[in-house]
């Protein structure tokens, strides 16, 4: 039901091998300077810089398409309907009926792609940020950035649990199939599914608490463990500059603009 | 008309693992028979073909149930047909009480509010859970869900029931009386397909025994299956231990041609045995006897045991 | 629906919700004990998981929110939940976005908080009706959404007047998933009561 | 000095469910020892105790793990004293790899690098599953899985192994292998706790079997226990089938006062029973051997099988 963000993280590439905790810090730089820009060639500009990321991680594109689908229909009804009003302001365009459809003008328009494109984009900078290292990896770099450790223990199992709900919830629909059951938009299926999925956390409650016995038993005391450890080379830094560089610039040619405006 | 004819399965998962290969056989209606097999063989995954919840293009040609082709479209219909009890009885138990749980099957089938009650009432007696309808399923101890998750599929009143390791996890008290259970679901005449590691109880079980190991390696007569030990110890599989001790009875010389396979067959076969031999059997050591039993005990165990 | 993409709001808009999401973060993370990581945790992946379960309004898709059942099983903790709930969500499924996560939490932690007071306030005031949990359950489940399509409402109409239409769109769309949460969190809770009461957030 | 001593220890669940009752014993180093008892009985309960996971304000006093008090909470230091394994492998395999599975315990010992690769290495060579540290622990077949979580214990090095059901679930080759890793354990020296329900693996693991239900039971020797029948078979547990078919050879009239528990003892005591008696054994049906039968039988079976 749900694959893995981190399935791509045996590749080899510059970003692989860049240090997770200098890759984080700095593509979180780029994304919020990103949201903090209110310029279309500017963003434009970003979008183009983010695609060259992804490409040199060498994700394929056709994964992370797949996953643009979510944001794309969030925004999507910005994109329909922004641009156009039914009462105030605005040139009449069309008449349906009693209803009187307005269009905002250009500016509308370009307010609109600028938002889609910002949210484009930031999406598409997660996949080189987090998808290029295993997730385990990646919560040991937050862990060493100093995040507070009950978050960073929470992430580590949240994660964990995730697949196992998913597939405890395939499996409970198996057994409901067999034995007769069968998805209708009624109030029998959304009772049935409540309890079923109540039973299923109840179950998947006393797992995890089964499962922190464990670690707890094998001297667990907070801390992540895997063998991986972090080293620092000139070339981490190197890519953390032309990154955290980038988001710079954005903002300093914007004060030019402005400047020039003037 | 067979109640299950399974021709030329084939199943595959995601991630490329090959489960079925070419997996054939026939169950006819009142049946009773053991499916085994070492881990990771695919017996689960060919149960879960057997009401379309797993398939795949082909899956729906190969499996024919009391003569229809299974449509994983109506996997809903089919539990009037066939009803299937999960490896893990905690998969089947989701509703609040144990009396909702049971009355699952029957209020999707469709059926009137006393059929109902009356099914629930029948299965959870059959399973020695009377009165258990307002327990919690959750709080129920590891045997008594076992039976309870039964109990939710004999309420369907299935023609055929296939079961997932139904002796698992238990204590010896419990298996005992579940084993009593299925029996007396033999003797009904239903046809049961039991999925089990348990060979000690096959015998009580099952007269006949499928072994599985991707595709059938093995189909027949419990006994002949278990007689032939060679295959068995190949994939990883056991005869019972009383089949066991007999082969080494043999060594000192006690004449039997057919070896029993549990404590009753045992039972028959020394009061056969001795009466056909005037109320009398020697046992005796004679020059093959260290070396027989050697063989014979090699056969199953790499790892024998050097004590007690 | 509930999670508003990056690049839409205001500013100053989603920056005060990082300010007050990291308040209120710091304050219940102190409250919480590494024994409650098990059923934080479990409980986190399941917000998560609901959020995969779409169902088809009018043009697009709306999908489970679950904030009110956090709010019932973890009480104050159910901040922190929804908080690691939406991190995942945005980077592991790219739902919602990366600078809005203040405010996204802000929006669904500060109603679960609410529907947690509203499910305590009943279950001291006890009706006398045999399904107490279910029905306060039930009413805390409808009011998390609710408030939390509301403040979405206030800021999508704070940030600009443009927004109008959408904002009316987006209430629309969620009036179904109001009734549904209602429901499935009145039978959980009902149903937590009988079978492992230590998972709801209050002590009989 | 005992390594587990155990006094006066009560547990009782949230829900008010009594799991353990005044539960006192000593187990010395080196012994091996199994613990049986119905489902339900505390057995699972009683192990949670042993690293202080669970605990009450009492338990405090009433455990002593070498000779030191249990505090729960330096719960991360037990793991060099005692190392457990859990009912369910799935609960102990929570890493991406395998490798970091086995190595998750000496890390959190705090151990340098090359010696945790070399305790990684060594576990798993021990288990059998040598070159397996990249593998996906979640994709490993079930018998695989309980052996790869037995590996992240054994990585640990503790003094002391406590398991809970290691044998369940396996197919018998797998079974078998598993016994023989324990065997291997126990002639290393360490002091191992096994919890059961696989009578017939147990003369070969232990010297000693513990009964708990809720309270202990019995406490004694592998061969006292398994002759007070009327005990076991009152709270609902078994004696090995080889003992049972012996009981009913005696029936016959074989001659043994004390009743083998293992094909290995069977073997030992079918050659010593005969080189006593001039390398001959009579087996013949008298006036009793019907009645002995049947009540040998009806001790243990209640649903007894009728037919073979
Ligand atoms: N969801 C899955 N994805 C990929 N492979 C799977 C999946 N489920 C099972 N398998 C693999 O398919 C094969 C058959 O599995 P199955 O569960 O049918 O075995 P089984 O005979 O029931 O074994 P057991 O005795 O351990 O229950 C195994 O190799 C298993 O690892
Ligand atoms: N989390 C829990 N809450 C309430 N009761 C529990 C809990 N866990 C176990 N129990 C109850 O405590 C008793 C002892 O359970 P325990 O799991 O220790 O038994 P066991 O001897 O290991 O049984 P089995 O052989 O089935 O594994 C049982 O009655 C069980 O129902
Ligand atoms: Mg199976
Ligand atoms: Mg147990």
């Amino acid at each position: 039901m749900i694959s893995e963000i981190d399935i791509y993280a045996g590749l080899s590439s510059p970003i692989h091998r860049w240090d997770p905790r200098l890759k984080v810090i700095s593509i979180l730089t780029l994304i919020f300077s990103i949201m903090l820009l209110y310029d279309l060639k500017l963003v434009i500009a970003s979008m183009l810089f983010a695609i060259i990321l992804v490409y040199i991680s060498r994700i394929p594109f056709s994964f992370i398409a797949g996953r643009l689908k979510w944001v794309f229909l969030f925004v999507l009804p910005f994109l329909i309907i922004l641009p156009f009003t039914v009462i105030g302001e605005g040139v009449e365009i069309a008449h349906i009926g009693s209803i009187t459809l307005n269009f905002r003008g250009i500016e509308s328009v370009e307010f609109a792609v600028m938002i889609v494109i910002k949210a484009l984009t930031s999406v598409m900078l997660i996949f080189p940020m987090i998808g290029t290292s295993r997730m385990d990896v990646t919560i040991k770099a937050l862990e060493d950035l100093h995040l507070p450790n009950k978050l960073v223990q929470m992430l580590a199992f949240t994660y964990r649990y995730i697949f196992v709900l998913s597939d405890e919830f395939m499996l409970m629909e198996r057994s409901l199939t067999s034995r007769g059951f069968k998805r209708r938009s009624n109030l029998y299926t959304i009772i049935t599914l409540s309890k079923a999925i109540a039973t299923l956390f109840v179950m998947s409650f006393e797992q995890a608490e089964r499962v922190f016995y464990a670690m707890r038993s094998k001297g667990y005391k907070g801390k992540v463990t895997t063998m991986h450890e972090f080293t620092l080379r000139p070339q981490d830094w190197f890519n953390a500059v032309v990154v955290c560089g980038f988001a710079i610039f954005i903002h300093v040619a914007v004060l030019y603009g402005t400047l020039e405006g003037i | 008309m067979p109640a299950i004819k399974v021709q030329d399965l084939n199943y595959k998962y995601h991630d490329g693992t090959v489960a079925l290969d070419n997996v054939s056989f026939e169950i006819e209606k009142g049946e009773s028979v053991a499916l085994i097999g070492p881990n990771g063989a695919g017996k689960s995954t060919l149960l879960l073909h057997l009401n379309g919840i797993l398939h795949s293009v082909t899956s729906r040609e190969s499996i024919r149930i009391l003569d229809e082709s299974v449509d994983p479209k109506k996997i809903h219909e089919m539990p009037k047909k066939i009803g299937i009890v999960f490896q893990n009885a905690d998969d089947m138990l989701f509703m609040p009480l144990l009396g909702d749980d049971v009355a699952f099957g029957p209020i999707n089938l469709g059926l009137d509010k006393e059929e109902v009650q009356r099914r629930v009432k029948d299965a959870l007696e059959m399973v020695g859970l009377a009165g258990y309808e307002n327990r919690v399923p959750h709080h129920l101890s590891g045997g008594e869900k076992r039976r309870a998750a039964l109990a939710t599929v004999l309420s369907m009143e299935s023609e055929i029931l296939a079961m997932d390791e139904p002796t698992a996890n238990l204590d010896p008290k419990s298996r005992r009386e579940l084993i009593g259970i299925l029996r007396k679901l033999k003797e009904k005449g239903k046809t049961l397909l039991i999925i089990t590691h348990d060979v000690n109880a096959i015998p009580e079980l099952a007269e006949r025994v499928i072994v599985l190991n991707k595709t059938v390696i093995a189909d027949g007569p419990t006994r002949d299956i278990f007689s032939n030990t060679e295959m068995l110890v190949e994939i990883g599989l056991d005869v019972p231990v009383i089949t066991q001790l007999f082969e080494i009875l043999q060594c000192f010389g006690y004449p039997c041609d057919v070896l029993p396979l549990s404590i009753g067959g045992a039972v028959t076969n020394l009061t056969e045995t001795m009466e056909g031999g005037d109320g009398h059997v020697h046992l005796h050591i004679h020059k093959h006897t260290h070396s027989g039993i050697s063989s014979a005990r090699n056969k199953y165990h790499d790892h024998a045991e050097k004590h007690e | 629906m509930v999670h508003i993409s990056d690049g839409i709001l205001a500013t100053w808009l989603w920056g005060s919700g990082w300010v007050i999401t990291a308040a209120i973060l710091a304050y219940t993370l102190k409250k919480m004990k590494i024994d409650d990581i098990p059923k934080l945790s479990v409980i986190t992946a399941a917000v998560f998981v609901a959020s995969l379960i779409h169902f088809q309004v009018g043009p697009t898709s709306v999908h489970m929110v679950l904030s009110g059942f956090a709010g019932v099983t973890l009480g104050i903790l159910a901040y922190p939940c929804i908080f690691i709930a939406l991190v995942m969500q945005t980077f592991l499924f790219q739902h919602g976005g990366v600078t809005t996560i203040g405010i996204n939490t802000v929006n669904m932690g500060v109603p679960a908080l609410i529907s947690f007071l509203i499910f305590k306030a009943g279950m001291k005031l006890n009706i006398g009706i045999s399904k107490n949990e279910m029905f306060f359950g039930a009413i805390a489940g409808g009011i998390a959404v609710a408030l939390a399509v509301l403040l979405l409402a206030v800021e999508l109409l704070i940030t600009g007047e443009e927004l109008t239409e959408v904002t009316t769109f987006v209430v629309f769309a969620h009036i179904p998933v109001i009734l549904v949460e209602a429901i499935f969190t009145g039978v959980i809770a009902g149903f937590l009561a009988i079978v492992k009461p230590e998972m709801l957030s209050i002590k009989k």
